[in-house]
């Protein structure tokens, strides 16, 4: 766990990777890192997120800088997905829709060594086509296997010097889970803490699932509007 | 054992999820939907200890923020400023969508396309071949409430029947809802038998000739 | 949520229900709720609890009075464990040999609507003989089903008045998993305060896993002790 | 490339965890099992940065309690008082072996009935009759950690070895383990290859004729 700047915590995710990037809209959306990100120049990317970008900051300036190949989301269409959408209707951005749900248990699944799970949601429907089901006590489901990341690039409140994380709010969403899931995790947060000053009872994120951690001194609040 | 409202119209667009406040029991917890469902929080009665959940991740969710308390750390499903109820707690998505998905949600009240006799739901997608598909947590709220309601206009701007006897509209769940709350009548679906709970401006005679559907009473 | 004494939380436990009973050893057991239930007479129950009881108090005085058809745990054997090796070898007790990880990651399934997942643990072992295996991306996992309870006994440190619990160190352990894999969960607390009296960032299980709250003023330290 | 330390006896049964404690990188995330792997941690350079795991579920645990820091809800996995470090942090049980199971630490230490050359490990019950068995969370551990290192005596009490080609206990996990500390030697494992990295007054020849297991140099 090492305090770094955001340009040096995502130097090291090449073309080809799988990012799993946090936030739901603005919340939770690690822009300093995505930011980052784009200014490496890293393309032909698989970007793991349940939106796909709002307004024109943040991931929506990551898709529109054509870095990105392939997003897996639950939810790209919104009021203010203008540059998604423009990218999809011409064609040059690949979209696996994934019921939110799955997005989050997938990718636990991943951190937590599960191989595959049989899962309730989406049985019957378009987005379980091709997959395999079965009947369990009665009920049906669809299998489903566990989603990856190279890297995670999260937003959290605060972390201490042993990477422990805790959230704000509804900005947790999608972080704890990313970070567990991701062959590197890098955390952006508000501010750094001595080791000891979170409550180990309070820790949302254990350090253990955290590499690099970047402190950005704005409030949190203040990086998404 | 309909009940007919004859002496006025069909029920007026806030008075839906009115409607469906009514049948919400003490105590619950319940998901409310983006757009028109999540107008039934303004009409539970607060003192009901009725819970709030939003799959963002937060049990006990208030009523929307007023503009000096508008915190962007914290939304509704809808990414809508919302507020936080004393007793509230956070939790990261897997979480949430194992409340969900595990059946600890006692109501869900979405909004829907299509429903069908048989309780099938169709409300993430048209299907139109130019629209782009999102479905955020509409089917693991499906799959996962013990209980589905849904909020729709009876019939679409074109006339057609919303309440079909199969939906025509890409599904999002199969014989998952029990109640649909429309501005001409209640229905509860059991079975693929549909009742009539009341009506509005119309009687189970015109409804169920106008829908093509058999209308237990 | 209603804040009742022992005995009438446990009352609607019948006979051959599955209970889920909380600890790790004595820390975080529910001795109190335990004590409930002997008194309460149920009997042919099958327990699931990590342990086998210690001592002659508790989870071990339930077992020696016979109540216990079958217990479902990962570690009976412990030096002080006698009241479970005596019934054991007297084949008065049915024991299913679960490991650890998967007790928990079972009670999770079931709290969580995963009909059944594929596991690393336990591959080419005799604990997952006859159980169905498959290979996914080059490795072996076994399958396994959820475990459910009609009803979960855990132990919390302090709940607020809307169900929500937090815990005390390592008697967390298996506390949060249970209460959501049971249809209905009664958590013993050392005390019950006002709803917003807790931190809603460091909530551990929240109220909509809790049926019934018991405060027992002692400090939960003294009643395992 | 074998180190043959001929000048002295095999090691004490104090200095086996101290031996492993050398090999355990800075910064490293480590679960010690019940018994002499606890022992590992009295040797543990302080300033390195190692972070213990304790399944029944905290990362950064602390030495054994004194009589006067005894707090029963602070335990380690044999259910014996310990202490909590800066940046601890507690989770249940769930959490607590997604964590080892996902991958998520670098060692575990793990005693052992017997280790086969390939790797394979039993350490969870000697098969006998009359035994009761009990598991834990050595599957877990064993199927888990990145890397699962095993300290015990070389030798059973009878003499047999316990470094073997195919064990004869029931297993806990399939070709998992990679290093063997013992009295005699420190051993590791790859692929089916046993090399002997130290010996400890005797010498390889020594103990693969005693073995009857060819040992790499």
């Amino acid at each position: 766990m090492i305090a770094v700047d955001a340009d040096a915590a995502v130097a090291g995710i090449s073309d080809g990777a799988t990012v799993l990037i946090g936030g739901f809209g603005a919340a939770g959306q690690p822009v300093e890192l995505i930011d980052a990100l784009r200014r490496s120049g890293a393309g032909d990317l698989t970007v793991v997120s349940n939106n796909a970008g709002n307004g024109d900051e943040g991931l929506a300036a990551l898709l529109a800088a054509g870095q990105v190949r392939k997003i897996i989301c639950s939810y790209p269409r919104q009021a203010d997905s203008w540059v998604f959408d423009g990218l999809y209707r011409a064609g040059k951005i690949e979209l696996e829709l994934v019921p939110q749900g799955n997005l989050a248990e997938r990718m636990r699944a991943a951190g937590a060594g599960i191989g595959a799970f049989f899962c309730p949601t989406g049985v019957g429907t378009v987005l379980a086509e091709g997959k395999e089901t079965r009947s369990i006590d009665g009920r049906d489901y669809v299998l489903e296997y566990p989603i990856r990341g190279d890297a995670a690039l999260i937003k959290a409140f605060r972390a201490d010097t042993a990477g422990n994380l805790v959230y704000r709010k509804t900005a947790r969403n999608f972080g704890p889970v990313m970070a567990t899931a991701a062959s590197v995790t890098i955390a952006e947060v508000t501010e750094v803490v001595p080791a000891g000053a979170i409550d180990p009872e309070c820790v949302v994120t254990p350090g253990i699932f955290v590499d690099r951690v970047v402190a950005v001194p704005e409030p949190a609040a203040g990086v998404a509007s | 054992m309909t009940v007919e409202h004859l002496g006025r119209g069909p029920l007026e667009r806030n008075e839906i999820p009115a409607r469906v406040a009514r049948d919400i029991p003490a105590g619950s917890y319940v998901n409310l939907g983006i757009g028109q469902p999540t107008a039934v929080a303004d009409y539970l009665d607060p003192g009901a200890g009725i819970t709030l959940h939003t799959e963002n991740g937060m049990l006990g969710m208030g009523r929307a923020a007023l503009p000096d308390e508008i915190d962007p750390d914290l939304t509704n499903a809808g990414k809508m400023p919302v507020t936080e109820t004393p007793g509230a707690s956070y939790f990261h998505q897997a979480d949430s969508f194992a409340m969900m998905r595990g059946g600890h949600l006692d109501i869900c009240v979405l909004g829907a396309f299509q429903v069908s006799a048989g309780g099938d739901l169709a409300n993430w997608h048209t299907g139109e071949p130019d629209a782009i598909p999102a479905v955020g947590g509409a089917m693991d709220l499906a799959a996962g409430a013990r209980n589905v309601y849904v909020i729709m206009t009876l019939f679409a701007k074109d006339g057609t029947p919303k309440l079909v006897p199969a939906c025509t509209y890409p599904l999002t769940g199969l014989g998952c809802v029990t109640r649909v709350y429309t501005d001409h009548a209640v229905f509860a679906l059991d079975q693929g038998q549909v009742q009539a709970v009341e009506t509005y401006g119309t009687t189970v005679a015109a409804l169920s000739e106008r829908l093509q559907l058999v209308l237990a009473q």
